[in-house]
């Protein structure tokens, strides 16, 4: 049986990563575009963990700690800013935002 | 007798007399004029009679004793340890300051109960009272501190006082619209505050020199660096002590002639007369102005240190020599300016400027107590002639006032004088007034005639002691002040003439009243005091005398001497015995006496013929009129030289700093124009030599490129959240792809 | 270790969210925002009165001392600390705060919530400058100071507010940029930015001590403002709303004198000592110019505003008098011109908020109509002009008498005393003019006749106001003692370092 | 660092969920995807020695965050809201630039991942008791925490101003 190493994390992190990534650039719904930011944090979440985990070192763990927090005020914002939005233009497609068009 | 520690209700009363004014005192008049009227002017007055006894107090326990100098300590107002910097609040009772508080307290008190009679029905009854207070408060720190920085503060806070009560009635204009009486009041804080600067400049190099403000101890030190040729050494200055000494003294005339209005900042005291009378008559007369001379005595060892210098200032004169001449030319010049004044309380108020140059002049050449004399008598008889000279404006104005009420059915009054402004206090509308106000003809002839320096009064004695001193030790001094006495006698003579006899040259003057025996009781106590006071220090008639009495100047011959000597001996302790210390001529010298007395006769005599049926009518020129060179004087003096060569420019100056510098230059041109416009035209040059390479480059394609290149990457610009994503990932993505260039 | 300075410069935050909180928007709640505002600030000056109590004044160096590094990789840590230079300026400053507040009470009417959380933040910004003692913490606050007071000059300011604060910002910012330098290469060359380790380690910047002095004096110099530098000053003071311009004058200028005082004299004694006697020529000259160009001015504030050029100018001379006296009397003299000023500016504010005119011209003989108004307002100006037995006297008097014997200012002080005492000429020429022109003379505007007299409220802020300016005049010695061992040591430390005729 | 059948279980259904919510027509389909998703992040953090982080990750994460959405979805009534599926002309493009994004990803993942010469062999498992976790944050993270705290403040200010806005919207 194969020892599970940190490669595993970072390949399932990676592989979360991009599924995030793919979800920021093909969904126009802005709420699920915010979601897989969310999940492109988690899986960096993910790597920091297994990083600690593997050099034995508590950093990781204390980082995360940050980026969960910095998630939290993001979310918090970001659907403010939906709600506001929705207020205004009754859609949250985020394509039709577009007040920085230059 | 011990009353030493009473010392601090001296200026209690007065302060709780501010308060009472101050906070209640209006509510008081508003609710019932006559009621409130009668408590504020007697409460006020009450506060400083309350002084006067202290002050009599204090003055039976220097007599118990022996004549001991005593400090009495208040607060400790300002310390600064690490400065080695300390003033203690402290009130010094000694001979010198309870003369002083005597005469503030005394002269004080009976202005205040004539006040009371004099701004009846005034609408700020109460201010007026609770400025009074406030002076006598002040007056009485000034004169009791134990330092020179309480002095200043008294000093400072007369000038306050002078300032509040000559601004009194800060809303009347003159007929060019000014605010004169506010101007005035201005001008005497303005002029005042330059002799105060001499002032602080004196202190800190006292502080400096002496490393204390104390009287006692600055005297001391004074005399000990004095005898042992010590140079003043502080920080990186050093000078010889003679040359500080100098200065200090030279800054202390210089604060001593803005406060007794000596030449050349006299300039004020005249205007101040726009004030109300009895305020003439208590700051600008008795009290105040005379805080100059106290202030000289009170420094005498300094001055005397500085005589003993030598000729320092320019290398010709010493400090109390300057201020023996500044006095005597006071003296003269302000005496030749009071011939040409048509305002009794003007002639009056030059004539102060006059007498205080005498006693300057006195303390100037030593003769500290013929100045101290001659400031108590002077406080008497011109506190007398002022509030005098306001029992006439009075009078004056309930004529015209009356003239008023019966333009009707009375014929009196020629149309003439009734259209135009009717000014109470110009002497050729008076005349006469002898018969109308008899009382106040009396005691105003006794202040005249003891002014003029007519033996037995007050006046004589004083003038003669400081003239007779002049005699044996400054002869062009003794010379300047004769011709004064002289033109003091002369226009007094004419004043008395205008006001009091002849006919009545206006309908006002012919129904002029009697004041009310609350104004007229103050002044018949003046006179009294005004006939009397010689016997302060009446000198000893023969040389007999003199040596039978020589170790006891006491009693009535030489009173005042034997009780300032305990003040201003003091450094003569000095043990060499190198500083002599002229004293008051001890027995009258009748040369001296005689020709004074005669010249003013000669000058009273002179004047009432000059003026015996001039002038007829209110409108006639003034018989001296014709003297040009003596009438120039009215215009001509210091107060012209402000007028036209310190005033405008300096406002110009101002002006053209505020204005044209600061704000024009500095403001908008450096700021607007130099800094933010070529930082803008900077970038606008920067923009536009970008904008004509591109212009340029369209010729050669370039500029198609960029504007394509433009507008490919304008496109780029969508607004779309995801495309910027999708950028960001690029850019991502190309990190990567560099990560791994590197890597292998 | 105390974590009471801490609770009192962020106190005011406390208040800044109860106004978040208490908002429930379209000025329904405005009442209430103005009490939470006004409870915050005079909570505040009571920590600072329990600071007080808890100073030593026998202790010359920092107490009550909260230390705790921050970004320790650099050096920089969170340190604050009172000492006998600063108490006083926090006391100025909670004091002040509390009477802008309520000096704003009717005045503001527009966006009321943000006005007071701006204020407050202010607070926390001065009170911050006034405590810190590591540079870099210092440096923070220092320009955390600037936003607040742009917003209370661009949004509630006068016709030309936002020329003003702009003008305010980026003059004040642009000196502040050479002090960043300068706290840059300090800090980087000692590996800490805490100020006494700074000055106890100062012989390793001894060399370049000349030219960090300038880059600490400009910033300071422009703040203060001292000559040269005051464009800002007319602009700022005139456009901004009464409270703000009492905050202004009555603390803001402060950290410029503070800042010379905590920092260039410690830091480089001898550079201090060196550029002593041209700092102050420029503190004479404005002394001087400010007075005179006060004169003329026809808007009474701006009066009042270039006076404080002249004010300030005593100060600067105390400060590089170099010595006890000096030194103790430029601070003192800062809180003094902090009282008095400060006051001018709310009567200006109460009778503009009546008249909505600042001219000269249409005033006149008020005190006819307005009497009591009229003497509070006498006894301001008088303390400004420094009349014995008011605040403005100890100080000016204590300042002259330092800068009388000052080595710093080389074989002949009393040149720059002579030419400094003549300001006490100008000022009673200004302010008499002044007082005269809107008090004195015929009541001749019928619009001056509607005033009304002082009301409680206005009543109550006078009063504080008086009550130090009377204070501070007839017993100073209770202030002095306050600052007198730090003084006394900064100067043993600046003379037992100076080389003289260097 | 786990057993492997486990990793794989769990790493399915991570990405599965990931996937599910990734194509979902459904936005409350979608966070339910996520909510799965997180928790089985959760579950490696146990398996990686972090109990503190994963009961973070469940609590925060999983709870609280997740029910903001759900409740910002339900609000907005927006779950009805166009998938994936409508493909309008640019958007080719933009869907293969993104896959190819994707692709380079991962395949350069990859590649670093086997060339990486870091140590197979994991360092012995350490204190990760919250106490000690909350030892090292203070001990060497004071300023960031700071910031952080700092951030949430300007972050719940923000949201202050935001609703503010929209409820004078409402009232107007």
């Amino acid at each position: 049986m194969p020892e599970v190493t940190i490669d595993w994390y970072i390949a399932l992190s990676v592989i979360l990563f991009t599924i995030g990534s793919l979800g920021v650039l093909l969904r126009r719904n802005a709420i699920i575009v915010f979601m897989s930011v969310e999940m492109m944090l988690n899986s960096a979440n993910l790597a920091f963990v297994a990083f600690a985990r593997h050099l034995g070192d508590l950093d990781g763990q204390v980082l995360v700690f940050f980026v969960i927090t910095v998630a939290a005020a993001e979310v918090a914002v970001g659907l403010a800013l939906i709600v506001a939005i929705f207020r205004t233009k009754k859609s949250i497609n985020i394509d039709e935002m577009n007040l920085l068009k230059g | 007798m011990n009353a030493y520690s009473l010392a601090p209700l001296l200026l209690l009363f007065p302060a709780i007399g501010v308060l009472f004014n101050g906070l209640i005192g209006r509510r008081f008049v508003e609710a019932d004029a006559k009621v409130g009227e009668r408590w504020s002017g007697w409460f006020a007055s009450l506060m400083a009679i309350g002084s006067f006894v202290i002050a009599v107090l204090l003055f039976l326990s220097l007599q118990a004793n022996e004549f001991q100098a005593m400090i009495v300590p208040i607060i400790d107002w300002i310390s600064i340890p690490s400065a080695n910097f300390y003033i203690p609040w402290a009130i010094r009772v000694d001979t010198l300051s309870v003369t002083m508080m005597l005469v503030v307290t005394g002269v004080g008190s009976l202005i205040h109960i004539y006040a009371i009679g004099y701004m009846h029905g005034d609408p700020n009854f109460s201010r007026f009272f609770t400025y009074f207070s406030l002076f006598i408060f002040f007056m009485l720190i000034l004169v009791s501190g134990s330092t020179y920085l309480v002095l200043f503060v008294g000093w400072e806070g007369v000038g306050l006082c002078s300032f509040l009560l000559i601004s009194f009635w800060f809303d009347r204009t003159n007929a060019a619209g000014k605010a004169m009486n506010a101007d005035a009041g201005r001008k005497a804080f303005i002029v005042n505050r330059v002799g105060d600067f001499g002032m602080i400049l004196a202190m800190f190099l006292m502080f400096w020199a002496f490393r204390s403000l104390e009287f006692g101890a600055v005297f001391n030190t004074a005399v000990e660096m004095f005898e042992q040729g010590h140079v003043v050494e502080f920080g990186l200055f050093s000078a010889p002590i003679g040359t500080v000494l100098t200065a200090i003294t030279a800054l202390f005339l210089l604060g001593a002639t803005g406060k007794s209005a000596q030449i050349p900042l006299y300039v004020w005291l005249p205007d101040a007369m726009a004030g109300p009378t009895p305020v003439s008559a208590l700051i600008h007369a008795a009290t105040m102005v005379t805080s100059g001379i106290y202030l000289i005595v009170r420094s005498n060892v300094l001055f005397e240190l500085a005589r003993e210098s030598g000729p320092v200032i320019f290398g010709v004169i010493s400090t109390p020599d300057l201020v023996a001449y500044v006095g005597a030319f006071t003296g003269l010049l302000a005496g030749l300016i009071a011939f040409t004044q048509f305002d009794i309380k003007k002639v009056l108020a030059y004539s102060t400027v006059s007498q205080l140059g005498f006693m300057i002049a006195a303390a100037g050449m030593g003769a500290y107590v013929a100045a101290m004399f001659h400031l108590v008598t002077h406080a008497f008889f011109k506190a007398l002639l002022f509030l005098g000279s306001g029992s006439v404006i009075h009078g004056m104005e309930h004529g015209h006032h009356h003239l008023h009420e019966h333009t009707h059915d009375d014929h009196h009054g020629d149309g003439h004088h009734e259209e135009a402004p009717f000014d109470p206090q110009d002497m050729r509308t008076m005349g006469g007034l002898r018969h109308k106000m008899p009382t106040t003809f009396w005691v105003y002839l006794v202040g005249a005639l003891a002014l003029s320096g007519i033996p037995p009064l007050a006046g004589f004695w004083s003038k003669d002691e400081i003239l007779a001193h002049g005699n044996e030790h400054a002869l062009v001094v003794y010379v300047i002040l004769a011709i004064a006495a002289v033109c003091t006698a002369f226009y007094m003579g004419r004043q008395l003439h205008m006001t009091f006899f002849g006919e009545p040259r206006h309908a006002a003057a012919e129904h002029a009243q009697e004041s009310p025996r609350l104004m007229t009781t103050p002044l018949i106590v003046l006179a009294g005091l005004a006939i009397v006071g010689g016997l302060l220090n009446l000198p000893y008639l023969t040389q007999a005398m003199a040596e039978a009495n020589h170790n006891h100047p006491a009693g009535i011959f030489l009173g005042l001497e034997g009780w300032l000597e305990h003040s201003i001996k003091s450094f003569e302790l000095s043990e060499e015995g190198i500083l002599h210390l002229p004293h008051t001529p001890i027995v009258l010298s009748p040369v001296v006496a005689g020709i004074s007395t005669l010249l003013a006769v000669l000058a009273l005599g002179g004047a009432f013929y000059v003026y015996r049926n001039k002038p007829e009518t209110a409108a006639d020129p003034d018989p001296l009129q014709k003297l040009k060179p003596l009438w120039w004087f009215r215009i001509l003096p210091f107060e012209t030289f402000y007028m036209k060569f310190i005033v405008p420019p300096f406002n110009w100056l101002a002006n053209w700093l505020a204005f044209a510098v600061d704000w024009n230059f500095w403001h908008d041109f450096v700021h607007n124009n130099l800094i933010r416009d070529m930082f803008v035209s900077f970038a606008t040059f920067l923009a536009d030599v970008f904008d004509k390479f591109g212009v340029d480059g369209t010729v050669n394609g370039i500029g198609s490129v960029t504007k394509g290149l433009a507008g490919g990457i304008r496109r780029t610009q969508t607004g779309f959240a995801r495309t910027y994503a999708l950028g960001v990932f690029l850019g991502a993505v190309a990190l990567l792809a560099y990560f791994l260039w590197v890597l292998y | 270790m105390s974590i009471l300075l801490t609770v009192l410069v962020f106190f005011p935050v406390l208040g800044v969210l109860a106004i978040l909180f208490a908002d429930r928007g379209k000025g329904e709640s405005d009442n209430l925002i103005k009490w939470i505002a006004l409870a915050t600030s005079v909570i505040t000056l009571i920590i600072s009165v329990v600071v007080l109590v808890s100073f030593d004044t026998a202790v010359a160096g920092l107490q009550l001392v909260d230390r705790v590094p921050w970004i320790p990789s650099w050096g920089i840590e969170y340190h604050l600390g009172v000492d006998g230079l600063s108490i006083l300026m926090i006391l100025l400053t909670t004091f002040i705060s509390v009477v802008a507040i309520a000096a704003s009470w009717s005045a503001i009417d527009k966006q009321i919530k943000a006005y007071y959380i701006f204020m407050l933040l202010m607070e926390v910004g001065m009170l911050g400058v006034f405590l810190a003692q590591d540079l870099f913490l210092f440096y923070i606050f220092w320009e955390f100071t600037l936003i607040p007071m742009y917003f209370l000059i661009g949004i509630w300011g006068g016709g030309e507010r936002v020329y003003a604060s702009i003008k305010f910002f980026l003059y004040t910012m642009a000196g502040s940029l050479l002090m960043l330098l300068a706290i840059l290469y300090m800090g980087i060359t000692n590996g800490t930015f805490s100020v006494p380790d700074l000055i106890a380690g100062r012989a390793a910047f001894a060399d370049a001590q000349h030219l960090l002095f300038l880059g600490f004096a400009i910033a300071f110099a422009i703040k203060v403002p001292v000559f040269p530098f005051h464009s800002w000053l007319p602009d700022a003071h005139t456009q901004a709303p009464t409270a703000g311009s009492i905050i202004l004058a009555g603390v803001l200028l402060k950290m410029g004198t503070y800042g010379f005082v905590r920092f260039n004299l410690p830091l480089f004694p001898q550079a201090s000592f060196d550029y002593a006697p041209a700092i102050a020529v420029l503190a004479i000259i404005g002394i001087i110019y400010g007075a005179i160009v006060s004169f003329p001015q026809k808007d009474v504030k701006k009066l009042v505003a270039y006076s404080s050029i002249s004010h300030l100018g005593f100060v600067m001379l105390g400060i590089f008098s170099l010595n006890a006296a000096g030194i103790q009397g430029g601070i003192l003299q800062g809180v003094n011109h902090g009282l008095s000023t400060g006051a001018l500016f709310f009567l200006v504010g109460v009778i503009y908020e009546q008249r909505h005119t600042r001219l000269m011209s249409d005033f006149g003989g008020l005190w006819k109509a307005i009497p009591l108004f009229s003497v509070l307002s006498l006894i301001v100006v008088l303390s400004s002009m420094g009349l014995p037995g008011l605040n403005g006297f100890v100080g000016e008097f204590t300042i002259l008498l330092g800068s009388m014997g000052a080595e710093s200012l080389g074989t002949h002080p009393w040149i720059f005393t002579a030419f400094a005492a003549s300001g006490v000429i100008l000022a009673a020429v200004y302010l008499l003019w002044m007082f005269q022109n809107v008090f004195m003379g015929p009541l001749d505007n019928p619009k001056n006749e509607a005033l009304r007299d002082v009301n409680t409220r206005e009543l109550l802020i006078f009063l504080a106001f008086l009550v130090f300016i009377v204070w501070i005049g007839i017993a100073p010695s209770g202030y002095f003692n306050l600052m007198d061992s730090s003084v006394a040591h900064l100067v043993r430390d600046i003379s037992s370092t100076v080389i003289v005729g260097q | 660092m786990g057993n492997p059948i486990i990793f794989l279980l769990l790493a399915i259904v991570a990405i599965g969920a990931a996937v599910g919510m990734l194509t979902s027509h459904n936005a409350v389909h979608s966070a339910l995807y996520l909510v799965l998703n997180f928790v089985t992040i959760g579950v490696f953090y146990i398996t990686l020695n972090a109990p503190f982080i994963a009961m973070v990750q469940i609590t925060v994460y999983a709870g609280a965050i997740m029910v903001l959405f759900l409740f910002v979805i339900m609000l907005l009534g927006a779950e009805q809201l166009r998938g994936v599926t409508d493909v309008k002309g640019g958007e080719r493009v933009h869907r293969a630039v993104a896959g190819l994004l994707a692709a380079v990803l991962l395949l350069a993942s990859a590649l670093l991942l086997f060339q990486s010469d870091a140590p197979e062999i994991a360092a012995a498992a350490i204190d990760t008791s919250p106490t000690a976790l909350g030892l090292r944050l203070f001990a060497g993270y004071v300023f960031p925490f700071e910031v952080t705290g700092v951030l949430l403040l300007a972050a719940m200010i923000g949201v202050f101003v935001f609703s503010k806005t929209k409820k004078r919207g409402q009232d107007a």
